[in-house]
């Protein structure tokens, strides 16, 4: 495979790891600079990652070493296939993320805007270089960045609910760190690298017993960030977030980090041979299997809005573990690019709840009766991303859904094929009875009767997204190439020129 | 605390007498202490520092940088007794020597 | 000139300077900090001349007088002691230019005889790591100690008293390490370490180098502070002026790990410390102990100085147990974290130092809306916490997975346990003040109607401090970021290479 | 046993007075009391180190007339390095016994008593 030396994935990194400053010096008097620079690093960080697309489609990986961090282990970035893809799904949500949290922080006068936009540039940085690291080291310094700056973002009201929420995602997310930062010292006391393999490193060190742990603690370690019950706790707390937070949270940048790290865990340390060798794979797909039905189910009972979407989080981002632990072609597939997929759907979703939410200052889902008229253009993106996630075409969720369907059947399980059966259904009865209440009920009193939409600022974005995810799945090759991309890193990974 | 240092006090004693056992025997000529490093001092103290009392010579030259640390102590001492007990300028009440 | 002459110089300079200042300083007082900094600068140049010739021609001796050693006394650098000392001129440097101010506010009127020890202290501290002398180390070390004595005492009410446990203690550490060098020296009769790494391998199960080993081994841990025998250090360094914590709690307590280091794997052989008697087994369970209990102990307080003291106990379980563990990437990790650990604690007491300026107190439930009267300094506050919490890059985590990295090496899942969760302790202490300061809306204490927002004004520290600071704070970054190549050019060499 | 026990009495004696000066450091509630425990315990070393540099049938470490230029046998002088040594010791000794009488006034003069359990009630009661 042919290697390119270039300082691109540096750039992206760096591009809103230089605004973050930037926007904390300018302030919260010179609003507009302010928002300028965030917007810039988000269009700069976007052409930089697409500018990419053409090397990695071509079957090229792009590389740039920083420096040597520990002896054998360079702090490294590595562009490849597939964290081309989480990086071109955060890089492109960012942008739709930073018009609308302009539209949402100016819409209900927040405080503390500086803190908040500073941590997000942080957060995506940190997110971009989870997305480009060459080894796990790197991906450990990166995931620690996000889990700090994603704090203030978190406890951005600072009331005792959101400082007590605050608080229960770094107790999760700290104590996950140290797991990952053991299971580091052990890989790089058992094999002397760190260096992500598509296929797998790990496979001839160690005894069965300690890869056994070190699969588990990784696991853990990852999955508290990717809602894998029982960790998953943290998530809906960390609702009282603001929306755009919740909607980089559980779309973007930090789960996804989390089900990123998963899946390099599964498809780059140990890699499928090794997994299917230690007979790892079966109970990992059923420990989240567990968690997709379990996830399902809670989130019929949420009447507020946003942990009902967050509890759909949790059970989407096990799915896509599930794909990776089925250890099939199709199911890897499918889990690669329901990770990308599911970041447009789910974000039309929280931007449809944010926007809701400043129009009206509505929370809960029994609120909704009729707020369809009044707000048509939310609404309409609500379904589309409802559709999606619930795996009716021609929404992009139906493809991903596909290919995990087909995964499941590959590798001779059919139990799993019901799973995902079954959680698709519960996706329709969490998500249409707000669809019909919005549409069809009587409106309640306090609905205008005509069109009155949030902010263009919110608006626009949250339209466009749905809209991509509807192009995706009619065209999933559309803009980004991702089936493309993602066919490419699953032949990598299964070593299949 | 009473309790507490007694017991410190016979720990740190057993190990001492402990030690002991195998010290030299007291006032050997050829105890290593006297005959590695020392026999110099005795032999050269007049040829190479030029002063027949041997305790001078290794004070003053052999061992001069430690005097010097010795001078600093004292000097320190003295600095450290200005800096606690100097009269505060506006302070009242505060009797000092 | 040779850069021989380097090594002396470092010691020499602030030792001269010390007589100057309190002489000039009786006339003209405006002339103390100066002539303290001037000191202390040229001390950092001449030990980064002396890391650099380390580094080009390897191991410098200097022989003071020109008698050979044994006879005389000889001052050894090589790499171990070369990078401390290149630490601790800088520390000391940057924490002079911080406490103009803050003395000027705190002690004004013993502004003189204030610098004259400060230099003392640092000519004690940098004289027990360029020797390579045992007693020599013990004057230099009751330089150093007498020093610290009388800047602790000058602090606010409880310093005398806490100033006076200290002598106890420190003079109970410093006899036992010098009847350590008796029981030596009766068996050797030599007190130059190289001479005695020479002939100790023979009298290894001599009883009296058993014991001798035994009294340095105590009294260097009462001297560092590691639990349990760190009863002195939390008064102290909470009730000692801003500027002596600052420059004790980062610096003492590392030479003190340095010279462990220097007699566990100098002066007695690692075959010796490690196989013959199972000392390092035993440091590593008491350093064990000692991370947890000052972590605990640490999140009970509400003082935020003596909240750093117990976690300066931690810090030093840390290095201890990296020291135990007697591998090399547990050394490395130790000696590592004697480097970070003076960055981040020393920034620490800075910004706590910066607080008491301008605030008056340090009691940590009152640091609401700290970041908007102090930004910068709160800044630098959060990377050194973090830092210690042990989030990449900061130096902090670094050495944590060295040390991690050692237990691993050593198979002591124990002690892992022990440093992960000891870090997690470190964030709750250390979150429960960002989120103070950070979070919780400022209530003003004049407000009639029980409590009103009012805007608060930016009241930054003056340059003079606030630079130290960040200096330090930034430090703390590149240290991690750039731990590799320290790790590559200078602590790799100073592990013993039997390891 | 008994003959051992005789060779190294002299031993036995520096260590029954370390241990006597280190139970007052540790035991005494005096702060004085405390000091003076400090100053036995360094008294003890010192004795010992200088019993180190003795040797049977010795002089003082002063050259006589005929050994000026000749090489003087050691065996004839005590061993002068210990003094040396001590000649430190007891420099620094009363130099820390210094400080710590400095830092004792500073405590009377706050407290007015030099008790420790008293001091510790006073700063109880002041809620320091």
């Amino acid at each position: 495979m042919e290697i390119v030396y270039s300082i691109k994935p540096l750039l992206a990194v760096l591009v809103s790891l230089i605004a973050a400053p930037l926007i904390l010096l300018t302030g919260e008097k010179h609003k507009n600079v302010r928002e300028f620079w965030t917007i810039l690093a988000a269009l700069i960080k976007f052409s930089v990652v697409v500018s990419m697309i053409p090397l990695i489609t071509d079957g090229k990986i792009i590389e740039y070493t920083i420096l040597p961090i520990i002896p054998g282990v360079p702090l490294q970035l590595r562009v490849e296939p597939f964290g081309m893809i989480f990086a071109l799904l955060s890089s492109t949500l960012w942008i739709a993320t930073s018009f609308y949290s302009i539209g949402y922080m100016r819409g209900l006068n927040e405080h503390a805007q500086t803190r908040y936009f500073f941590g997000f540039a942080m957060c995506m940085s940190a997110a971009i270089g989870i997305a480009f690291s060459a080894n796990l080291l790197t991906l450990f310094v990166f995931y620690e960045i996000l889990t700090i700056s994603t704090w203030p973002l978190v406890v951005h009201k600072e009331t005792q609910e959101a400082v007590m929420g605050g608080r229960k995602y770094l107790f999760y997310t700290l104590t996950a760190g140290t797991l990952i930062l053991f299971s580091t010292a052990m890989l790089y006391n058992l094999t002397g690298t760190l260096d992500f393999r598509a296929g797998g490193f790990l496979a001839g060190h160690g005894s069965p017993a300690i890869q056994t742990l070190l699969l588990i603690t990784l696991i853990l370690g990852f999955g508290v960030k990717g809602g894998i019950m029982p960790m998953h706790e943290w998530l809906p707390t960390a609702m009282v977030a603001p929306t755009p937070v919740s909607a980089l949270l559980h779309a973007v940048a930090v789960v996804k980090a989390g089900v990123f790290g998963c899946l390099r865990v599964i498809l780059f340390i140990f890699g499928p041979k090794l997994l299917g060798d230690l007979g790892l794979w079966l109970p990992l797909a059923y420990f989240v299997s567990f968690t997709i039905l379990a996830a399902g189910l809670l989130a019929l009972g949420q009447d507020h809005l946003k942990r009902r979407l967050a509890f759909s989080t949790v059970n989407c981002l096990s799915i896509m573990v599930l794909g990776a632990a089925l250890l099939s072609k199709s199911s890897i597939t499918g889990g690669i690019l329901h990770m990308a997929f599911h970041g447009f759907m789910k974000i039309t979703l929280f931007f449809c709840a944010g926007a809701i939410y400043v129009k009206t200052h509505k929370e809960y889902v029994s609120q909704l009766d009729g707020l369809g008229r009044q707000m048509p253009l939310t609404f309409a993106a609500f379904t589309i991303g409802a559709m999606g996630l619930a795996g009716v075409p021609p929404v992009n969720g139906f493809i991903s859904k596909w290919y995990l369907c087909l995964g499941a059947m590959e590798s001779k399980e059919i139990v799993f094929l019901f799973i995902l059966l079954t959680s698709a259904l519960l996706d329709v009865a969490f998500f249409f009875p707000i669809i019909y209440k919005a549409f069809f009920k009587k409106p309640l009193d306090d609905v205008k009767p005509h069109f009155d939409e949030a902010p263009m600022f919110m608006v626009v974005p949250l339209v466009v997204t749905a809209v991509m995810a509807v192009i995706l799945g009619v065209y999933p090759d559309a803009f980004f190439r991702f089936f493309n991309i993602t066919a490419l890193a699953v032949n990598n990974i299964l070593g299949v020129s | 605390m009473k309790v507490f240092a007694l017991l410190t006090v016979i720990i740190t004693g057993v190990m001492l007498v402990y030690g002991a056992e195998d010290f030299p025997k007291w006032g050997d000529p050829y105890q290593p202490g006297s005959v590695h490093v020392s026999p110099r001092y005795t032999q050269g103290t007049y040829t190479e520092a030029g002063t027949p009392n041997i305790v001078t010579s290794v004070v003053a030259d052999y061992r001069g940088y430690d005097t010097m640390g010795e001078t600093t102590v004292i000097f320190t001492a003295g600095m450290a007794c200005i800096l606690m007990l100097r009269k505060k300028k506006r302070g009242e009440g505060e009797s000092n020597v | 000139m040779t850069y021989e002459h380097f090594a002396v110089l470092i010691v020499i300079v602030p030792l001269m300077s010390a007589f100057v200042v309190a002489l000039l300083g009786w006339f003209k007082r405006w002339a103390c900090y100066p002539l303290t900094l001037a000191a202390l600068f040229v001390s950092f140049i001449c030990s980064l001349g002396i890391l650099n010739t380390v580094i080009s021609k390897g191991t410098i001796h200097y022989h003071l007088g020109g008698w050979e050693p044994p006879w005389g006394i000889e001052y050894v650098v090589d790499y171990l002691n070369g990078f401390m000392l290149v630490m601790l001129s800088f520390i000391a440097l940057v924490v002079a230019i911080y406490s103009k101010k803050s003395i000027e506010q705190e002690i004004p009127e013993r502004l003189v005889p204030y610098y004259s020890i400060f230099l003392l202290l640092v000519t004690g501290l940098i004289g027990i790591t360029v020797t390579g002398d045992l007693f020599n180390v013990f004057v230099f070390l009751e330089i150093a100690s007498l020093a610290a004595y009388a800047l602790i005492a000058v602090g606010e009410d409880g310093a005398p008293m806490a100033a006076f446990n200290y002598v106890i203690m420190g003079t109970i550490g410093a006899c036992f390490y010098y009847l350590g060098i008796g029981y030596v020296y009766i068996v050797t009769g030599s007190l130059n370490m190289a001479d005695l790494s020479q002939i100790l391998p023979n009298l290894y199960h001599n009883k009296a180098v058993l014991v001798g080993f035994a009294l340095f081994t105590v009294g260097i841990a009462v001297k560092m502070g590691l639990f349990p025998l760190h009863v002195w250090l939390p008064d102290s360094y909470t009730y000692a002026p801003s500027v002596t914590s600052a420059v004790i709690a980062p610096m003492f307590t590392k030479v003190m790990a340095y010279l462990m280091v220097r007699i566990f794997f100098t002066l007695f052989n690692p075959h010796f410390s490690i196989d013959l008697i199972p000392i390092t087994q035993i440091l590593t369970w008491v350093a064990a102990g000692g991370i947890i209990a000052g972590s605990i102990l640490a999140i009970a307080q509400t003082d935020l100085k003596r909240m750093l003291a117990y976690s300066s106990i931690a810090n030093i379980g840390y290095i201890v147990l990296g020291i135990g563990l007697a591998n090399r990437m547990g050394l490395t990790g130790s000696l590592l974290h004697i480097l970070n650990h003076a960055f981040m604690k020393g920034t620490l007491f800075l910004v706590a130092g910066g607080i008491m300026y301008k605030m008056g107190m340090r009691d940590i439930t009152q640091f609401r809306g700290l970041h908007k009267k102090m930004p910068f300094t709160m800044a630098a506050f959060t990377i050194a916490a973090l830092s210690m919490i042990g989030i990449p890059p900061t130096g902090g985590f670094f050495s944590k997975f060295y040390l991690v990295l050692g237990a691993i090496d050593a198979r002591q899942w124990a002690f892992i346990v022990v440093l992960l969760t000891s870090s997690l302790l470190n964030a709750v202490y250390f979150f429960r003040i960002i989120e103070n300061a950070y979070l919780e809306p400022p209530v003003t204490a004049y407000a009639t109607d029980g409590g009103t927002h009012e805007e608060i004004k930016r009241d930054e520290l003056p340059l003079s401090m606030l630079i130290p600071t960040l200096i330090l704070a930034a430090g703390v970054v590149l240290l991690g970021i750039f731990n590799e190549r320290i790790i590559a050019f200078i602590i790799r060499f100073a592990v013993p290479a039997s390891f | 046993m008994f003959e051992y026990i005789v060779s190294k009495y002299n031993y036995w004696v520096y260590i029954f007075l370390m241990m006597l000066g280190l139970y007052g450091m540790i035991g005494k509630k005096n702060l004085v009391k405390k000091l003076i425990g400090m100053n036995i315990f360094q008294v003890a070393i010192i004795l010992f180190y200088i019993s180190i540099g003795s040797k049977v049938g010795a002089s003082i470490p002063i050259l006589t007339a005929e050994d000026l230029h000749g090489m003087a046998d050691p065996v004839k002088y005590m061993n002068p390095l210990p003094h040396v040594l001590m000649l430190t010791a007891i420099v620094v000794g009363i130099a820390t016994t210094g400080v710590a009488l400095g830092i004792i006034i500073m405590v009377y003069n706050r407290y007015k008593t030099l008790a420790e359990d008293e001091i510790l009630e006073i700063r109880k009661k002041s809620g320091v």
